[in-house]
C-alpha cells in the first residue's frame, strides 16, 4: 500500500482525537451528573420542549 | 404611523451625531490617536522595513499588504480606546440610562472611529509612498478603497469591542475575535491596492464592490446587534 | 399601567426579588413597595445589596427571580422604557475627563433628548444647584478634585428632571456645602413629586428629610419604618425565600 | 443500568454508540481492504498517475468537511434562536454545536493537510479557497470558544456569543469569496470526487463515510448537549444554594452594630 505513512497519521489522529474528545465529554457529564440531584438532570422533562437529539 | 417612525429615524441620526462629536472632540482634547496610535502605525511600518532587509522593490510589491495590516494593527488600539471611554469612569452606565437608542450609540461611536481611521489611513499612505517608494496609479479608487474598507473596520470593530468589553480578558480577547472576522477585509483592500498602486494587475473595482458589502452588511448587523453586547 | 398599594400609586414594587451580580444573588429575596412622592432611606451593613437594589430598580440588571414592576413596567420583560424616567447616582461620576463641566452636563443632558436650548437652560439652572460656578464649568474634568467631579455628576443628572431619584451614598466626598447641595436636591425633588431612594452612611443627616427608613442585610430587607410589624409583606420571615 | 443520573448516557444514546462503533469498523474494512486505490492510466503514455492509497483519506476527510459546516450551521441558527426566543435549549444547541464543530474542523484541517502532501507535494496550499475558508473558520470559532470560557453573568454571555457565532457564519461567504477571487486558482478539483475514476464500491465508501462521522457526530452532539444541559441545571442549583445561604447570614450578622445605632427608626 502507498502513502502507508501518511493514511496511520491521518486516520489515526482523526480517530484518537475523536476518542478522547468522546471520553472527555462523557467524564464531563458523570462528574455533573453526580452533583446535580436526581429530577433536575432530565434532560427529557424538564425546561419544557427539549429532547436531547 | 409613518409620522413616528420619521420622528424615531430623525432621533436615531440626531443621537449618533451627538456621540460622534463627544467622540471626536474628546480626541481633539486627548489627542490619542495623533499622538500614540499614529506613531505606533509608521513604526509599524518601519519595522516591515527591516524585517524585510530594506530592498525597496519588495517593500513596494508588498506595500498594500503592509500597509492593511498596520492599519488594523492600530485600529484595534482605536477600537480599544473608543471603548475604554465608555469604561473609564462608567459613563457607559450612564448611556444604557440616558435612553438613547443602542443602535444610536453604535452609529455615532463607528463614526468616530471611522474618522479616525480615514486621518490615519492618509497618513500612513504618505509613509508608503516615502518609505517605500509607492506610487500612486490610481487616486480615486484608493480614496474609495480606503473609505469602504474605514467602514467595514470602523464597524465591525465597535460591535466587537463592546462586546469584549465588561469581560475578565478583554483585552486580550478582543485581537483573536475581531482579526478573523476582518479576513475578508484585509484581502479585498490589499487587492484594491494592488491595483491602485500598480503593484499588482488585478481587477480593484471588483474588490472595492466586496468591501462595500461588507461594510454594508457590518453596519446594518453592528446597529441591530450593539443592543444585545451592551445589556445586562 | 400603575400598581395601585395602599391607596398611593406604587412606583417601586418588588416582590422576592432576585438579582446576581456575575453568579453572586447579591439580592436573596427582596420586597419593597414604594410610593409615589416617599423619600426612602436604604441602609445597611457593607455587602447587603443596597447598590444592587438601586441597581436593579434603575432597570440595570435583569431580575433573576421574583417580580420587579418600576413605575408601572415590569423590569423582567421590559427594561428601557423606565430608564429614560429614572436618574441612578452611582459610585462612579460616568463623566467623561477630557471633556469640560459644563460639555459633559450639556451631552447628558442632550443624550436624555432634551433639545438643545432646554439643554443649555437646564444645565445651566442644575450647575448653580450643585455650586459649580462660571470657573469650574470651563474647566476640563480631569483638573476637577472628587468632590468637584460629584457635584457635576449628580447636576448632570439633574438636568433630567427624573420621575424616581436612585441615589447611591450621594453624600460621600462632599464637604459641608456639597452635603447641603444634596439635601435641598432632595427635597426640592420630593417637592416636585418625584420618589426619592437613597442609601447613605450619613444616617443623621438623611433623617432630617424625614425618610421612611428600610433596613437591608443579607440581600433582603429586614425591618422596615413604615410597618409596625415584621419586615416583609405576606409571609412575615425574612428567611422565606425568593418566591420564585 | 447507569442511567441519566449518573452519566449522560441513555439507552438510546448507548445503541447510538455502539452502531457508531460498529460502523467505524466496516467504514475502515471498506477504507482499507475492499476499495481499490486510485491509479489511472494515462491516456498516450500509459503511464500510471492518480492518487494511489492516498485517496483512502477522502473517506474520512470530506464526510468530517461537511460535517464541521453542518455543525457551524447549526450553531448560528440556534444563536439566531436564542436572540428570538431567549430559550436555554438555544444557548445549550449552540454551545455544543459549535464545540463539536471546532473539533471537527480541526481534524479537517489536518487530514487535509496530510492528504495534500502525497497528492499536491505541499503540506499547505495558500490561496486554495477551502482551505483558507475553513482555517478562518477554525479561528473563528476558537475565538467563540475563548468567549464561552470568560466568567460573566450567563444570560449576558449567551446573547454576546450568539452575535459571534452569528457574525461568524455570515462572514463565511465573504471570506470564500475573497479568497476565491484572491488567487484564482485553487488545488480542490471542482469536486475532488469528480475526477477520480468513481467505481461503485468508492462512491458506496464515500457514501458509508457520510453515514459512520454523520453517527459519530451525532453522538458527540448528544452528550455534549446533556453535558450543556447538566450545566444549567448545577447553575440554577448553586444559585439556589447561594440564595440559601445568604438567608442563612442573617442568623450571624449583627445589622445594629454594622449600620451604627438605628436610633428611633422603627
Amino acid at each position: 500500500m502507498t502513502h502507508l505513512g501518511y493514511l496511520l497519521a491521518g486516520w489515526g489522529i482523526a480517530l484518537v482525537v475523536l476518542g478522547v474528545y468522546g471520553c472527555g465529554v462523557v467524564r464531563r457529564g458523570r462528574r455533573l451528573a453526580g452533583t446535580v440531584p436526581e429530577g433536575e438532570d432530565r434532560w427529557m422533562t424538564s425546561r419544557g420542549e427539549n429532547q436531547g437529539g | 404611523m409613518g409620522n413616528r417612525e420619521v420622528v424615531q429615524v430623525r432621533e436615531l441620526f440626531t443621537d449618533a451625531r451627538l456621540v460622534a462629536t463627544r467622540d471626536l472632540r474628546i480626541e481633539a482634547r486627548s489627542r490619542v490617536l495623533l499622538n500614540q496610535v499614529a506613531p505606533f502605525a509608521l513604526l509599524v511600518l518601519v519595522l516591515f522595513g527591516f524585517a524585510l532587509d530594506a530592498d525597496q522593490r519588495t517593500l513596494r510589491t508588498f506595500a498594500p499588504g503592509l500597509f492593511w495590516v498596520a492599519v488594523l494593527l492600530a485600529a484595534l488600539l482605536a477600537v480599544q480606546r473608543s471603548t475604554s471611554l465608555e469604561h473609564a469612569d462608567d459613563a457607559h452606565t450612564g448611556l444604557r440610562l440616558s435612553g438613547m437608542a443602542p443602535s444610536s450609540v453604535f452609529l455615532g461611536k463607528a463614526v468616530a472611529v471611522f474618522v479616525q481611521l480615514i486621518v490615519l489611513e492618509t497618513l500612513l499612505t504618505m509613509g508608503i509612498v516615502v518609505l517605500y517608494g509607492s506610487e500612486v496609479d490610481d487616486p480615486v479608487l484608493l480614496v474609495l478603497t480606503a473609505a469602504a474598507a474605514a467602514v467595514a473596520v470602523a464597524t465591525t470593530g465597535t460591535l466587537y469591542g463592546a462586546l469584549a468589553s465588561g469581560l475578565g480578558a478583554r483585552e486580550t480577547l478582543l485581537p483573536i475575535l475581531l482579526l478573523p472576522v476582518l479576513a475578508p477585509v484585509l484581502i479585498g483592500a490589499t487587492r484594491s491596492f494592488d491595483d491602485a498602486l500598480g503593484a499588482a494587475a488585478v481587477d480593484g473595482w471588483a474588490w472595492l464592490g466586496l468591501l462595500v458589502v461588507f461594510g454594508l452588511v457590518a453596519t446594518v448587523l453592528g446597529a441591530l446587534a450593539y443592543g444585545a453586547m451592551i445589556e445586562d | 399601567m400603575a400598581h395601585r398599594y395602599r391607596g398611593g400609586v406604587s412606583v417601586v414594587e418588588l416582590r422576592g426579588a432576585v438579582a446576581l451580580l456575575g453568579r453572586f444573588p447579591a439580592l436573596a429575596g427582596v420586597n419593597l413597595s414604594v410610593d409615589a412622592g416617599e423619600t426612602v432611606l436604604i441602609q445597611g451593613p457593607n455587602g447587603a445589596g443596597k447598590t444592587t437594589l438601586l441597581r436593579l430598580c434603575a432597570g440595570l440588571l435583569r431580575p433573576a427571580g421574583g417580580e420587579v414592576v418600576v413605575l408601572g413596567h415590569d423590569l423582567t420583560a421590559e427594561r428601557r422604557a423606565v430608564r429614560r424616567r429614572v436618574a441612578l447616582l452611582g459610585h462612579s461620576t460616568g463623566l467623561y475627563g477630557d471633556l469640560t463641566v459644563a460639555e459633559n452636563i450639556s451631552f447628558w443632558a442632550r443624550a436624555a433628548g432634551l433639545s438643545a436650548p432646554d439643554a443649555e437652560s437646564r444645565a445651566a439652572a442644575a450647575a448653580r444647584l450643585m455650586g459649580l460656578d462660571q470657573r469650574l464649568l470651563s474647566r476640563t474634568v480631569n483638573a476637577l478634585s472628587a468632590g468637584q467631579r460629584r457635584r457635576t455628576s449628580i447636576a448632570a443628572l439633574a438636568v433630567r428632571r427624573p420621575e424616581l431619584w436612585l441615589l447611591d451614598e450621594p453624600h460621600a466626598g462632599l464637604d459641608q456645602a456639597g452635603r447641603d447641595a444634596v439635601d435641598s436636591l432632595i427635597s426640592e425633588a420630593v417637592a416636585a413629586g418625584a420618589t426619592v431612594l437613597v442609601s447613605s452612611h450619613e444616617l443623621e443627616r438623611v433623617r432630617s428629610l424625614s425618610p421612611r427608613v428600610v433596613t437591608v442585610a443579607a440581600g433582603m430587607v429586614v425591618a422596615d419604618s413604615s410597618r409596625s410589624g415584621p419586615a416583609t409583606d405576606g409571609d412575615g420571615e425574612p428567611g422565606g425565600g425568593p418566591g420564585a | 443500568m447507569a442511567d441519566s443520573t449518573t452519566s449522560t448516557g441513555s439507552p438510546g444514546s448507548r445503541i447510538l454508540g455502539l452502531t457508531t462503533l460498529l460502523g467505524l469498523a466496516g467504514l475502515l474494512l471498506f477504507a482499507f481492504a475492499l476499495t481499490e486505490p486510485d491509479v489511472r492510466l494515462h491516456p498516450t503514455t500509459g503511464e500510471e498517475f492518480g492518487q494511489f492509497d492516498a485517496v483512502r483519506l477522502l473517506y474520512l476527510h470530506v464526510p468530517m468537511a461537511v460535517l464541521t459546516y453542518v455543525a457551524f450551521l447549526t450553531c448560528a441558527v440556534a444563536s439566531a434562536g436564542y436572540l428570538l426566543k431567549r430559550g436555554a435549549w438555544w444557548d445549550v444547541t449552540a454551545h455544543a454545536s459549535a464545540e463539536v464543530g471546532t473539533v471537527f474542523c480541526g481534524l479537517v484541517l489536518v487530514t487535509g493537510s496530510i492528504w495534500g502532501k502525497p497528492v499536491w507535494n505541499t503540506w499547505w496550499e495558500w490561496g486554495d479557497v477551502r482551505l483558507m475558508t475553513t482555517l478562518v473558520l477554525f479561528l473563528l470559532f476558537t475565538g467563540y470558544l475563548a468567549l464561552r470560557r470568560t466568567p460573566a453573568e450567563p444570560q449576558r454571555q449567551a446573547r454576546r456569543a450568539a452575535v459571534v457565532a452569528l457574525v461568524a457564519v455570515l462572514d463565511i461567504p465573504l471570506i470564500n469569496r475573497s479568497v476565491e477571487w484572491w488567487e484564482n486558482r485553487t488545488l480542490h478539483q471542482q469536486s475532488t470526487l469528480a475526477e477520480l475514476k468513481i467505481e461503485d464500491l468508492t462512491l458506496f465508501t464515500l457514501m458509508l463515510g457520510f453515514v459512520v462521522f454523520g453517527l459519530v457526530f451525532a453522538w458527540l452532539m448528544l452528550h455534549r448537549f446533556r453535558v450543556g444541559w447538566l450545566e444549567q441545571a448545577q447553575a440554577d442549583r448553586d444559585m439556589a444554594l447561594a440564595i440559601a445561604e445568604r438567608h442563612a447570614e442573617m442568623e450571624t450578622l449583627d445589622v445594629d452594630a454594622a449600620i451604627g445605632r438605628t436610633g428611633g427608626g422603627k
